[in-house]
This record gives C-alpha cells, structure tokens and sequence, in this order.
C-alpha cells in the first residue's frame, strides 16, 4: 500500500507493505528503504523501532506528535482522513476572516466598503471568557460583513470578507 | 461551637467541584453536585452522591444562580455549601443568604469578604493593620482631575485598576501624565463592562515586580495560620499560567514578615476560613501589599505538597467549627512544587480558546506527580467557561527537579481533539531565565515576544516521522463517541445488530 | 572515585521498569529499555529512548538471560544497567559480569550480594553485627537427625526455611517433633524445585509476628542512612499486599534501634546502594532479623511520600560514585503512606491469576494519590510474568485519613475484562482490626477465613441496577481493540475504505 | 426496547423508551414506571441520575459496577451479548474440570478410571509464577484426563472429566 503525504509542506511517498505480519515491516520512503518494527498500542498510539531508537507516536488532530514534537502532515488522498489541512492558501482575491473557534460576537470593528490593511482588527469574538480580536488577512477593502454583535458562530464560519 | 456537617452541596464545576467531592468522600460527607446543561456528562457530576440540573449552559443562568442553588441545598438537606473559585466564591450577598437560608457557607463571614473583597477598603484595612502597600490612591478616584492629582503626588509611571476587579480586567499601565485621561476612560468603561462598576484606583508602578502571595487558614477561634508563600509571577495578560511553592527568592525572614503581615490583615477583618494575600515584591525584597484572594485559589496544590496539608479537609473542618490543629511552629516547608495550568487554548494562534471534543487523552502519572483534572477521553469541553483543562503539579526535593520532573510528565502527555498550550510549558520549563528563577509578572510576556516554539529541534529523522504518520494515517480510528452521542449512536444500531425487540 | 553515567539499560519489565525509566529522564539520563516476545506494546518500551527484543516470553529466555542483557548494553553503549527487582536483581554473578564488563550494576557489589543474599550466610553476618535474630540453625541442616536436635534445643514450635528461599516457598510451620519429619521432606523438595537448592534451616516460630522492615541507603564512602521503616504485615501466602510508612506501632526509639541496627550490618557486609532489612516484630516490641534484600523494593514508594525523597534518583547518584548528600538527622518523616498491590487475580476464586485483555480502565487521581503502573486500555497482561498491574499508593496527614483517601481512589478505580483484587482492599481497608493496626503476618488469612465479600450492603435499589444493566447492556460498545491487533485488524478495513492503492 | 435480564440470578423485564431523546428517560421495570436520567459518558460508562441520587455504572467482564458495587447480570436473548454468564449449572450427569486461566500444567493428580471426591485435587496448572490446584466438582469416578504435565492449556479447556 502507497500513501502519500505533506509534512510540514514537504511531499513524502511511503510504500508500506501490503499486510503486516508481525511488527517487523520492511518500508520504502521516497526510494529509500527502511526497515522499522511498528506496534500499534492503541488506535492513534504508535510505537516504532528504528535502529534500535524508540519513537513514541500518537496521533493528533494536527498530525502526529513524536516524542513530544508535533508534525503537522496531510495524506495527499481525496478519499482519506478529513480535516489534515496544513498551512498554505494564497494571498490573491477574496479572503475570509473565519472564527477560528465557536463563539459569540462581541464587536464589528469595520464595515462593509472600509478599506482595511493586513492585520487591522475586523471582529471580536468571546469563548470561554476570552476576548479575541480576529484581524484582516491581506490589506484590501472590505466586502462583506456577516454578522452582528451577538451573534453566536461556529469554528471556521465566515465573519467577513475582505478583497 | 461546633456545627455537624453531613452533607455538603459542591456550587461550582470542573477541577475544583471535583477536587472537594473527593476530599469530601474522604471526610465521609454526602456530596451534592450542580451542573448546567453543558456539564451532564462532566466528572464532577459522575463522583457525587446526588446531582442537579441548574438551568442553560451561561454561567449567569446557572452557576452563578445562587438563589436556585440555595434552593436546592435546602431541598436536599445540605448542610453546607463549597463555592469552590470564581462563580459564587467572592459573592458576599451570596455567603449571608446561605447563612440566613441556615446553610454553612464554606469560606469566609460576609462581613470579611466585603471588607477585603473590595479593593480599595482591603487597602484600607492594610494601612489599618500596618502592612506596606503600593504608593497610591486608598478610595476610588472620583474624576479624570483627582486620578492627575494623586498620579502627579506619587510620581509616574502609575497602574489604574478597577476597584472591584480581579484578573487584570480594567487595569492600564500610564507613564505619562499625557496618557492618563485615554487609560481612565478605557479601563473606566472596561470595568463597568466586566464587574459592573466602573470605579478606578490608581498606583504607583513598581517596575519588575514578583507576584508572591501568602496562603492563610484560620479559625472561628482567633487562629490563623500562614502555610507559606506561592510565587506566581509567570503571568500571561494577568492570568497565572505556572505557580511554584517555595519562591526561590523569599528567605526565612521575609517569609515570616509576610506571612505575620498577612495574618495582621486577616485577624483585623475577622477573617475565617482559607485565603490568601497577594503582594508585589520588588528587587530590594520590599513587599507591598496588592489584594486579598477570600477564597480558596486555583494553585492552592502546592502549597499542599511543601507542607503536606490537606487545605480543603482544613477547610471543612473550619467549617464545622473546629479550632485549627497546627501551630504556627507545626508548619514546615519540605521540598519544591510546581504547578501548570494547562488550558485549552492555542499558543500557536494567539492563545485562541480551543473548546471540543477531546479524542485522545494519554495522563502522566508516577512519582512526584499530581493531576487535579475533570476532563476525559470522549468530553466535550465546553466553550462557556473557563479553558482550565488540568492542573499538573510536580514535586521533588529541589525546585531544579521539580522543573525536570514536570518537563518528564509533560512529555507523556497527550490532549488530541483541542489545542492546548503544553507545548509552552516545555518552552518556558527548558528557559534558562526561568530555571535560574529570573522572573518577574513581565517574564512570559517578553519570552513570548521571541515566538511559542520550543527552541530545540527535533531529533526524529524525516523519514521515521513520514512512516509514522503513512501508518497512522492509514490505520486511523474511527473517532472516538462523544459523551452524550455515545448512547443514542450505539442505540439504533444495537436494537437491530442484536434484534432486541422494539 | 566519581563516574559518569550518560545512559541506563533498566533490565527488567513492568511498573519498576517504567518507573525507572521515569527517574532517569528527570535526571536527563538516556533509557535502554529490553522487552520479550510478550512485551513488544508494553509501556517501559513506549517510554524508552531505544528498546531492543531479548527472546520470547518466558523470563528464562527473556529477563533472565544475562548474557543477552550484557551484549546490548554493551552494543549500544549503556554505561550502567538497573536491574529493578527480581528477575536479575538479586543475582551476584550478573552483578560481577557487568563489572568485569565495564557497566556499572545499579545495585551493591557481588561481595556484599553474596554474603547478605544468602539466608544463612546473613544470619551469620547479623550475629556478627550482633543484630537480634530468631534463635535457631545459623548454618544449613545436613540432616533431619540435626533438624529434630535444633529443634529441640530451642523447642516447639519451630519454622523450616529454605536457605536460598524467599516468598514463602520451602517454608513449613512445624508444631510438634511428630511433624517435623514429613515437613522436613516437603519443604526441602519445594526448595529443591524453586531455588536449585534443597538447603533449609530452622528456627524458633515467633507467635503473631509484624513483619516491619528498614530502608537502607549506602553510599561507596562509607556512609549509610535509614530511611525509616515499613509495615509490611498485611500477607498472603508470605506475598506482601499492602504496605505503610511508617509502621503504627514502631516508636522513635525502636525505629532508631532497628535502624542503626540494619546500618551496622550493612557496613559490617561493605554494603552499597538501596537495601532493606526486614525484621520480625513482636507484642513486646523485640525485633528479630529476618533477611536482607539486595534491592530496591516493590513498596520504596511509601517510603519517599513520608520522606520527600526519590529513592531511584538516590541510586543513580550513588552508581555515579556521589557521596550521599543527606546526614541520619536530616531524615524526618512526616504523614503517612499507604500502597495497594493491584493484582490480577480473583479473590473470589481461590485467587487465580486472571491474565488478559484490559478493556476499560478508570484510574484514580488527584490529591494524595500516586499510581505507579504500567498497564494501559488495550493492553493484554501476559501470563507469563508476576500478575501485579499498579500500585495504587495514598498519603496523608494521618493513618486514618490516608486510608479513608485509599478507598476514595479504589472507588474510582475500574478494571474490566479480567480480575483483580480491588474488592478485597475494600474489605481491609473497612475492617476494624486493620483500622485499629491490629495486624500481624497471619492478619488477612484469618479475614479472608470469613470469605471476601465486602461487609456492607448495596444501597443500589434494584430497579436502578436493572436500568443501568438494560441501558449498558443494549448500548454494548463493540470491544476495544487489543494492542497490535489495532494495526493489522484496521489495515485491510482502511485500505478498501479509503481506497489506498495497493 | 425491551430488554430481559437476569440479575444476581433474579429475572427483570426493562422497557426503555425506543428512542432516546436528551438524558430523561421513563422507563418500565417489572411493571413499574422509573424516571431516570441518563448519560453515557464513555462507551460502557454511564452516569444513572435516580431521584438526585447519582450512580457511577460501568460496564464489567462480568455485569455492572455500580459505586464500586458489582452486580452480575445476564441478558435473557440468544441474539444479545455472549460471555454474560452468571453462576448455575445442575451436578447431575458429567462434569468437567475447565482451566480457569490460561497456564501450564505442572501436575496431574489422578488418573482415568480412579474414583475422587468433590474438593478433591485433579490437576495443578501455573500462571504467571503462581500454582494452583484444579478441584473435582463433584464426588464420582474420573472418566478422562486429557492433559498431561508441561502442556500449556488455555482458559476454558477441558482438563479433566468426572462422572
């Protein structure tokens, strides 16, 4: 089985063998060959050998922590695991300021039509009784505001937009 | 006198609502939880021996309904009531209602909390009982002119704060008179917005000030002990974010002064109950006097390791009507504390509260180490309050392996689902600054103007971490059910799967 | 003569493994950890920086084998080797061969191992220490003709002991010379069969004893310390199941006698490293030397809760040739510590280990508890190895209250899909004479005479029993998956789900 | 839903409401109408608010840990659950002696054909450094040993037959 992956932005290629016979597993990543001995503690729980180092491994919403660190990956692959989205995006044409989190408005800084610059503030919203000032990703003209003090939102709604 | 208490109803959630239903178990008390319609499914309702439905998620139509929970104290027969922090703890209209309800209020009388409870008649009572305070106004300031006049008689630069606040909400640094009417207005409106009242005071700025605070418990019999200090400097926006128990610069003597200063205070206001004393305290060693905390805190655990107390048992006890046990000479401090605040937030991204579902929780455990949590694999932390998560605390006999141990428990834990800031914990534990406990309430905040990573870099080849993730990412779990969801999903499906009749 | 020590092989498995591994991250060390065929998804190997396979799972082809252990750390360049307990620990022979290998052994020297290891050589060495013993054999008994005249000579009722025996095999209570024949003959061939040596010795049976040991810590400077006793008294078939520090009947001066006591015979024997004299107390408060184990034991935790000390972390320096950095006068004791030995076995029938697949776990936490375990949800106990799976360990400020905490975290502890022995904690922990300290060796098999059950009766009406059993019975989760199984069994499934190439 | 069980060897008939709707629930026990509110915390743990009184149940190899009380309880369908056995069994007829756990045998006892009585010892088998005596279950005659010392046997297997 073939999987492809983004790591930390970076494309990766892993041939992994078609079934696992015990935990010793013979690998190629991007050509290279590798042999690890991988045991699976528990669904997102992996512990892997390799040359004798020991890499404790478990899955994260952002990708794997090994050892503590966090690598951020994305498999390359429409019909596998949702929700893996790395950084990236351009910065051209419209952008939206989402809420990076479910809250409820307490503010509009800007209105439809102000013409803003990178990083100005847009809207504040409340969680967990804490302010958070979303600001503009590019600097451009507001085009769309779509909401209102009070309004409560969901992580990743549209707030605004800005062009 | 004495006062039996059997049954004590828990008006809080989380961490803390746990933490007292546990220490009531061990007291053989009855446990009374509330819980808002977020919290069904939380920890703390799950250990109680009773459990009731306060009303909507908001805080304000539930855990801060002190009329309905009074209500039901007094329909469960509880005997007493444990505010835990926040919510209702400060709330003396709150602590006289119990009492006249007939209902042990466990803290301190109504009369003390008003008394220290509000800022500027603490400041009051702390020139009264002689103990130094911060050069500044003692009654809030009624004009934009006498907040000039009183901040030109001290000197610049000057802090304004809000007289009923807390939490560094409506406080404002000015180092020139030319700042101070925008600062006035703004920390003005801030503090209506957040305590409802918009009453200023204003002091002078003691520039890298260590934030130490002096834990009290007394009696209803003229005892109050101090059980040392906690230093809580590493703030972020004035929320504590790492508390440590002895300070590293507080010597035997201080130690002493401050502690005597803070019982001065307490016995002055007739205080009862845990609570604790804050100061400011310079390079010279100087201390002056900040607030008082009426209430048991949120680090109160390290303070438990170096003295090997138990403060909510002393606490209930207190309530009953107990005389303390110890003497002041009974009080030894052994070893070093450390306690982290891991919150659901994104260091990453501007510390944006990350409230959700927590799919994957792997919790150090071992020596030295002490979790106060009431979050599990399968809870949704909810977005209504605060984004405490867990309160890791480690000990050892030296402040070094105490930092070392907790980089140890740390590094075994694991919160999959949410963001949390674990992450800058291992930053601030590895600073050299930290370690030589160069800190002061400015240290996060100048730490985290050098970026959240962690400096090291990482000692996995690129290609371990691509099979690592190519194997989990091809064996993903499906995703772990909610609480809540995990009945109704399991429920179709098992009426058909096991053909149970409908 | 200082050494660095960069990197520590822990030869051994489970808890202790873990838990020393634990210690040597604190201390920044680096971990080997060596597994069998049983233990690929343990969690000493998940915590360890390199894990290495010795053979399959019997500890005779795995823990045991020496040679092996050796050969990687010396291939991977460990510098010191920490044996935990059992297996290798207590085997001078190994001990000598990491010397002449040049890796330090975590532990005393062969010389000292040998002397004290072996029951009679010890005996010998504690009349020269003159330590108090049990009157009876100093050598082996050549004879059954010799055996009935020691047993004479110091009359009825005596115990047969295996010389190089331990944890009860080979030994026999005989009450009268009728009986010491056959027991002679039983005891010497269950010797035979557990130690390789079918050696016994006799001495004077002590009516109700308290098996009270001492903690000993020694440096290679000549200074020794004690680290306070420990009760040990509560056993089954000579097994220790809970143990406490300090012991409730052991006075300042008996504890300073009994210490200075085990100090004498340790440096009388050029003893270095962690150690425990276990002694035989009875009514009068006469101890007897009982043995000496070469080791860090199964129970130091209650001993560093009531001194603030790390035992493990004590080791390390002293392997790294550091003098000790406390005198006897800084060792102070403060509250009290209790641990549970969690077993899988079914005290409900006949204790039968109960080996298996865990699949739930609910693990106490919060104030005054420390677990040290190494199991997990999803792990399979293998049967091939000692059926402990934690030690749940409680402190407080008093004997009552760390007991009252112990049954606060047993209540929250769950572990399903096989057995343990948690219900019978329950039972000891409520009953009166264990309450009142009334305990002595023979203490749990009389209360487990009047059967296991707890005493109390369900307050769980029924109908609620019904409901809970109907709600949990239809919304069944489907099992969790084993460790290693999780990869294989979700493989296929994901590759056609997802589509993978293949 | 309605669910049969039997409970500490006592027969309940559960109704339960078909679909669940928040955490209130009426349910039907024997008859008698119960309001509880429930919650699943975890699969298999589940929090029973009776009338305020709140029961922490988990879901156990062998029934229902209520407050750290375990109630054993079988489900009375077919087509439910395996593995909930309770206690029963008549001592007429043949009885066999099953290994309790997965082990090694160390001894045999007996032999085919030899006439024992209930308690007495029939095989010793090890597990995890422990020995333990396998008794007869009844008095009888022994009709067949099937296991001989050094076989390692697995939980379940039949040891020995007595008649």
């Amino acid at each position: 089985m073939t999987v492809w992956l983004e790591i930390d932005g970076k494309k990766r290629r892993v041939e992994l063998p078609p079934s696992l016979t015990g935990n010793a597993m013979e690998c190629v990543v991007d050509g290279r060959a590798l042999s690890v001995n991988a045991e699976m503690l528990q669904p997102g729980v992996l512990s892997l050998i390799v040359e004798g180092r020991q890499y404790r491994c478990i899955l994260d919403k952002e990708g794997v922590l090994i050892d503590g660190r966090r690598f951020a990956f994305e498999v390359n692959d429409p019909r596998s695991l949702q929700g893996r989205r790395g950084a990236g995006a351009g910065t051209a044409g419209p952008r939206s300021v989402k809420a990076p989190m479910p809250g409820r408005v307490v503010r509009v800084l800007v209105a439809a039509g102000e013409d803003v610059v990178e990083q100005q503030g847009i809207v504040v919203i409340e969680a967990m009784k804490m302010q958070n000032e979303l600001k503009s990703p590019k600097t451009g003209k507001v085009v769309r505001v779509s909401v209102a003090p009070g309004d409560t939102v969901g992580a990743g709604e549209v707030l605004a937009v800005v062009e | 006198m004495r006062r039996p208490i059997k049954k004590v109803l828990v008006a809080n959630r989380g961490e803390i609502a746990l933490r007292v239903i546990r220490a009531c178990r061990e007291m053989d008390l009855q446990t009374v939880a509330v819980y808002s319609d977020a919290d069904r499914a939380a920890l703390h309702v799950l250990h109680a021996d009773e459990a009731y439905r306060l009303g909507p998620a908001p805080a304000s139509e539930s855990y801060l309904r002190g009329d309905l929970i009074l209500e039901i104290a007094h329909g469960v027969g509880a005997d007493a009531i444990h505010p835990g922090y926040g919510f209702l703890s400060e709330n003396a209209d709150f602590a006289e209602a119990c009492v006249s309800a007939g209902v042990v209020f466990i803290g301190p009388p109504a009369s003390a909390m008003r008394v220290l409870g509000s800022k500027t008649r603490a400041r009051q009572a702390a020139d009264a009982a002689d103990m130094p305070r911060v050069p500044g106004s003692v009654t809030g300031l009624a004009s934009i002119d006498e907040a000039l006049r009183v901040a030109s008689g001290i000197g610049y630069p000057v802090m304004l704060k809000a007289a009923a606040g807390g939490g560094g909400k409506g406080m404002r640094a000015v180092l020139s008179p030319g700042d101070l009417a925008s600062a006035y207005a703004a920390a003005g409106s801030e503090a209506e917005r957040s305590f409802g009242s918009g009453e200023l005071y204003l002091e002078k700025l003691i520039e890298r000030p260590r934030h130490i605070e002096i834990q009290l418990m007394a009696d209803e019999h003229g005892g109050c002990l101090y059980l040392g200090e906690r230093e809580c400097s590493v703030q972020r926006r004035h929320q504590k974010v790492i508390e440590e128990a002895p300070s590293a610069v507080v010597s035997e003597s201080l130690r002493r002064r401050m502690g005597e200063a803070a019982v001065r205070l307490a016995l002055s206001a007739g205080y009862v109950n845990a609570g604790t004393v804050e100061f400011l305290v310079d390079a010279e060693e100087n201390f002056y006097f900040l607030e008082m905390n009426t209430r048991l805190q949120v680090e109160h655990p390290v303070t438990e390791l170096v003295t090997g107390l138990d403060l909510v048992h002393m606490q209930l006890k207190i309530a009953m009507g107990e005389p303390l046990e110890l003497k002041q000479d009974d009080i030894r401090l052994r070893g070093h504390a450390l306690e982290c605040r891991i919150y659901a937030e994104d260091p990453e991204n501007q510390f944006f509260p990350s409230p959700g579902l927590i799919t994957r929780l792997v919790q150090p455990s071992g020596p030295g180490i002490r979790e106060d949590c009431a979050v599990y694999e399968g809870w949704t932390v909810p977005l209504d309050y605060d984004p405490m998560l867990s309160k890791l605390v480690a000990f050892a006999e030296t402040r070094e392996m105490a930092i070392d141990r907790m980089l140890r428990a740390l590094d075994e834990y694991t919160i999959s689902g949410i963001k949390t800031n674990i992450a800058l914990f291992l930053r601030i534990l590895m600073d050299p600054d930290f370690r030589a406990a160069r800190i002061d309430t400015g240290y996060l905040e100048r730490l985290l103007d050098n970026g959240v990573a962690a400096a090291e870099g990482s000692t996995v080849p690129e290609d371990v971490v691509a099979v690592a993730a190519a194997l989990l990412a091809s064996s993903v779990r499906e995703d772990i059910p909610a609480a809540g969801a995990a009945l109704e999903s399991k429920w179709a499906a098992t009426g058909r799967q096991e053909g149970l009749r409908s």
